[in-house]
């Protein structure tokens, strides 16, 4: 069972995540250099925080050009797990992993808070030891979050249930005052519709220590390496 | 050349007076080149050589508790760990930030970034000390807006968490700003770098950043006719990329984990003059560079404009023979620019070519042997007439909750979380106890059980109205702050913001405000490791209030063992350590409700602090105490409030007088420390207190959702405490919002 | 031939300009009551070596689509000028 | 009379404009060699009601220089055009 965390010249977050993953599954994790190709050895691809390329001409733009991304669309293709953390959220609704676009924040600014969060959904890879609208507390940092897609767009992901976290008040209410940024339906974080893709702009990685004030975090990197279990064990039913 | 002024013109146009004219045609034997002048203007200046602050600079202790590198390099540190060191350093950015608020923050980050990773340390934190005008004006608010923002616009996008630092406003500051901003990073000593040039033949490379003509325009005197009409050419500010520094930062790491390299430096003021000069000095050796291999970002730039270029994210490398390969071809997997630019050389002469030609060839030794100025120093004579300012008679205020909640809400006090929330000072994930939530900021070291205390401070009014206490103050009150959070105060890095020294009562502020750190830091048993000088800081009318910025460092030895100030639970003992005096002078509460700026500052003594410090330290570690929070301005009111609304948790609290109810609630005497405790701790603590032989009182208890402070048997504060968090939280919001 | 070619790159109508509403206010603030309508984008100029104009301005247009515009929120404008007098 | 006003600010020459750089950098490795000289900036329009054409201009001057564009590195530039025929 193995993590690849992908650098990209400007990811900030690539050893924050390394570190949080290797200390709470306990699992192998190594370095993606942005532009290595053979990530076949990879079950989970992690695409961190920061500002890849500096965020030149839009979060994420130059990013999904570099030679890594067309194995992580291969990856995803063949029904592994990629998860984007703020830059790398960015950077898969820039490839079209995800649908949407996120751009500036309502309010213009850069934002670094403890950010309630409830989970729409606990039946995915990354969310099934949570309960159901679980609200959780993740840090938010970022000047780009707001989220924005296309009515029709929007409406497809409401229906297929694609809506994984939203901005919410401690008791799990999903109200306009708590949207930090100004996302449409207060989406914090999506996946695509074959659930092995997600994306989001709070860090989980962030809260993996008590020390650094939680540990919400921890579940979502578990639950992964336990599907990884159950899809290594089913796929071995299969020989 | 412009061939109509002479030399020595153009040397009084570069800031050199007559006699440094002639020291240098004493050097040379014969008339300077331009590029020649240029290059000694910079280094003999204030800025790079501090000929009129060296002196001063001396009386700084360089040892202390911990083992202490201060000598030689760009920044200093001290060892927590084996093998782990951390190293840090303040440099001011004023003048740069004046004139473009937003790249002159922004280049100052990067600046102080780069002192720390050119020793071979990985930047780990930022803290940011900053002063303005009042906050009333709307040219204030532009210039505390595009500070912020150059911050987090650097900052945030290099990866380095910004955990702390400080705001306040002062009409002194309206025409020139003070933007401090100080960079902690940690190095395995078997890693650490220096900026020594060694090894004849070895070659110098330039790394980073192409080379512009940014930042140039002091020398513009030298601009060749053709050019020197249209300043357009010229931009005075540097613009700064972070994204080019972050990878900057990444290769000099991978690089000093090998062996390819000597030695290498970063370059800020007049760049490859001042690196060349100092790298060739430091190492005994000398320089022959070709300024044709200089990756350059425009074409048709003069030698003396590569020279004084200070194009940013740039570094100077001394590689090993044979070696430069390995080093371009690092660079280049960033996307950065490496190439060969000259060699080491037996014979101390830096020699700078152009086109084929020597455009200037000096003596090594003579760029850093600058004059030295002894200039004299006198008290103002205003000083006397203020310190002894009649404040028995004022007036007592009719209502006690107006002025608390005028204290909470005025800009010096109120929440800067409208800064502090721009800024990612989580990233790293390190940071244990974040901006707003104790008195400095605490990192963890992954890998080490030792956690990493931080802060900043200077109250100027203190160091207006003496600046030798003042300066102690300082010293004292960062020490406390790291107390607060559980951390030993361990090093101290400074930054010198004071007026125009030729003025004797300016230097003299200077001199005692050195003499008073330098005092205090021996009591301490703190080391100054590094710091910087900015002098000249005027407004049209006066010079700005001295401002000796003190950055310190504190250890904990278990990380776990923190302490923030926030009331944790209802039902717990709130405690002072310390005593309340009859005092005042400088205060806050003087200035908002009586705004008078006079009297002398809150007496200090060393032996009693160092008590308190030391006992409330050993409760923390003992794990006796639940928060603590230190006394400074507004007083033991304001600090009880804010431990109150950090916790969202009301108190009661009773105190005794010292004559006059202000006082005993907003007077800012030194050496006092309110902590909550368990009811079960008190007697333990007790027993602590009189070990230490620190003064020790329960005044109260947490509880409720009022605030209530009674003073000699009279209520004089009663106060619900959503109004008190609202009164400390929105003041700085409303002020910035559009 | 060498081809000056200038991209205006805009936010969709559809998709709210919190930067121009922002400035806009501001400049309300500042006295400058006789504006409206304040958009804000970002242009991108370069110059393209190509056969004829059609095919410089295929060429940018690929290029928005590829990099420089993202469709999701932004429509782009495209104007290409010869820097040469055609032979 | 109700002017249109289009304001395109850019770098001056002299200073760095790293973001050109790299996006001229990522057009090239996606196989548009043939593009030089890539330099981005960002445009404001907006509506003015003046009594004239120069009015409008130095309308949008002033508030280039107090909030729309910083000087010590950026310069502009100010199209206006009416949006009505003249009386
Ligand atoms: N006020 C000060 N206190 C202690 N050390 C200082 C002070 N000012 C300068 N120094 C030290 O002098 C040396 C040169 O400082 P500076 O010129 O600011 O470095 P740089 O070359 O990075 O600008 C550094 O080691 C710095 O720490
Ligand atoms: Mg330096």
């Amino acid at each position: 069972m193995k993590f690849g965390v992908v650098v990209f010249p400007g990811s900030n977050c690539d050893a924050d995540c390394h570190h949080a993953i290797a200390t709470v599954t306990g699992m192998e994790v190594r370095d993606v250099w942005h532009e290595d190709t053979d990530i076949s050895d990879l079950d989970c691809v992690i695409l961190p925080g920061g500002f890849s390329y500096g965020d030149y001409l839009r979060c994420g733009a130059v990013a999904r050009f570099s030679p890594v991304m067309k194995s992580v669309v291969e990856h995803a293709a063949m029904g592994k797990y990629v998860v984007g953390i703020c830059n790398g959220f960015q950077v898969l609704t820039e490839a079209g992993l995800l649908p949407g676009a996120l751009y500036r924040n309502d309010h213009l600014q850069f934002i670094c808070k403890p950010q309630y969060l409830r989970i729409e959904r606990v039946d995915l890879p990354f969310t099934h030891f949570y309960e159901a609208k679980q609200v959780v507390s993740f840090p938010i940092a970022h000047g780009e979050g707001r989220y924005f897609a296309d009515a029709e767009t929007l409406k497809k992901l409401e229906d297929n249930n694609q809506i994984v976290f939203r901005y919410c008040d401690a008791a799990g209410n999903v109200t306009a005052d708590e949207n930090p940024n100004g996302s449409l339906n207060n989406i914090a974080g999506i996946c695509n519709e074959r659930g092995n893709v997600l994306g989001m702009m709070p860090h989980p990685e962030r809260v993996c220590d008590r020390l650094l004030g939680g540990t919400d975090g921890k579940k979502l990197f578990k639950s992964l390496v336990e599907s990884l279990h159950i899809q290594a064990i089913s796929m071995r039913g299969l020989r | 050349m412009a061939k109509e002024t002479s030399q020595l013109q153009v040397a009084l146009e570069l800031g050199m007076n007559e006699q440094e004219y002639n020291n240098v045609l004493g050097i040379l034997g014969r008339e300077p080149s331009g590029t020649e002048l240029a290059m000694y203007s910079v280094e003999w200046s204030e800025h790079c050589g501090y000929p009129r602050s060296r002196t001063l600079l001396k009386l700084f202790p360089k040892t202390g508790k911990y083992p202490t590198r201060a000598e030689g390099e760009d920044a200093g540190g001290i060892e927590i760990d084996t093998n782990c060191y951390v190293i840090f350093k303040m440099e001011s950015h004023n003048h740069p930030s004046q004139v473009e608020p937003r790249q002159g923050a922004a280049t100052g980050i990067g600046g102080i970034l780069r002192d720390i990773f050119t020793m071979g340390a990985r930047p780990v934190a930022l803290l940011d000390s900053l002063r303005f005008g009042a906050l009333d004006n709307e040219k204030t608010k532009a210039l505390l807006h595009g500070v912020v923002d150059g911050i987090q616009f650097y900052g945030n996008c290099v990866g380095v968490p910004t955990v702390g630092g400080e705001i306040y406003f002062h009409p002194s500051y309206r025409d020139n700003c003070l933007v401090n901003v100080m960079a902690v990073g940690i190095a395995d000593s078997r890693y650490m770098a220096t900026s020594k040039a060694k090894g004849p033949g070895n070659p110098v490379m330039v790394v980073g950043n192409r080379t512009g003509r940014d930042g140039i325009g002091g020398c513009s005197i030298l601009a060749s006719h053709e050019f020197s009409e249209d300043d357009q050419k010229r931009p005075t500010v540097q613009v700064g990329d972070p994204f080019i520094e972050k990878c900057l930062i990444e290769a000099c790491m991978e690089l000093l984990q090998g062996d390819a390299i000597v030695g290498i430096k970063d370059m800020g003021a007049a760049g490859i003059t001042c690196t060349t000069a100092e790298m060739a000095e430091s190492g005994g050796v000398g320089m022959d560079i070709d300024l044709m291999h200089v990756p350059m970002r425009e074409a048709g730039m003069e030698p003396w404009e590569i020279m004084m270029s200070e194009s940013q994210e740039r570094m100077l490398v001394v590689a090993k023979q044979g070696r430069e390969e390995e080093v371009i071809a690092l660079f280049t997997k960033w996307n950065l620019n490496a190439a060969v630019v000259g060699h080491v050389t037996e014979e101390k002469i830096l020699r700078i070519r152009f086109h084929g030609d020597i455009v200037a060839e000096l003596p090594t030794e003579s760029l850093a042997a600058g004059p030295v100025y002894y200039l004299p120093a006198e008290e103002p004579e205003w000083l006397a007439t203020l310190n002894s300012t009649d404040l028995t008679g004022l007036p007592l205020p009719s209502d006690y909750n107006k002025v608390l909640l005028n204290l909470l809400s005025t800009p010096n006090i109120a929440s800067k979380r409208w800064a502090y929330q721009q800024y990612d000072h989580m990233v790293q994930t390190n940071t244990v106890v974040p901006p707003g939530a104790g008195d400095a900021a605490v990192i963890r070291i992954k890998g080490s059980e030792r956690g990493l205390g931080m802060t900043s401070d200077c109250n100027s009014r203190y160091c207006y109205l003496d600046p030798y206490i003042g300066a102690q103050i300082a010293v004292a009150e960062a020490a406390r702050n790291l107390v607060c959070v559980g951390a030993d105060p361990a090093a101290v890095t400074d930054c010198l913001n004071f007026g125009k020294p030729e003025k004797a009562d300016r230097f003299w502020q200077l001199k005692r405000g050195v003499e008073g750190i330098a005092d205090a830091c021996r009591a301490f048993q703190v080391p100054v490791v590094s710091g910087n000088v900015s002098l000249y800081n005027e407004g049209p009318d006066a010079a700005i209030f001295p401002t000796p910025t003190i950055g310190m460092i504190g250890v904990l030895e278990k990380v776990e063992q923190y302490a923030t100030m926030a009331f944790k639970s209802a039902g717990q003992q709130i405690a002072l350590f310390g005593v309340t005096k009859a005092e005042l002078g400088g205060s806050e509460y003087l200035a908002i409700e009586h705004n008078m700026e006079a009297g002398m500052p809150p007496m200090l003594n060393l032996q009693a602090e160092l008590s308190v410090q030391n006992c409330v330290l050993a409760a923390i570690k003992r794990g006796l105490v639940s928060s603590a929070h230190d006394c400074s301005e507004g007083g033991i009111a304001v600090t009880i409030a804010e431990s109150a609304l950090a916790g969202n948790l009301g108190a009661d609290v009773k105190l005794d007088t010292v004559g006059r109810a202000d006082m005993d609630l907003f007077a800012e005497s030194q050496s006092r420390i309110v902590i909550s405790c368990s009811a079960d701790k008190v007697e333990e603590l007790q027993q602590l207190a009189v070990e230490f032989g620190a003064p020790f009182c329960v005044i109260g208890t947490t509880g409720g959702d009022r605030l209530a402070i009674t003073v000699a048997g009279n209520k004089l504060i009663d106060l619900p405490m959503t109004e008190v968090i609202t009164a400390h939280s929105e003041p700085i919001f409303t002020a910035m919002a559009n | 031939m060498l081809y000056h070619v200038n991209i205006e790159i805009t936010l969709k109508p559809t998709v709210m300009d919190a930067q121009g509403t922002t400035i806009e206010r501001a400049l309300h603030k500042m006295g400058h009551e006789s504006v409206s309508n304040v958009r804000i984008g970002k242009f991108v100029t370069m110059e393209i070596e190509a056969c004829c104009e059609d095919t410089a301005k295929s060429m940018a247009d690929e290029m928005c689509v590829e990099l420089l515009a993202n469709q999701v929120i932004e429509q782009f404008d495209i104007q290409v000028t010869s820097l040469e007098v055609a032979a």
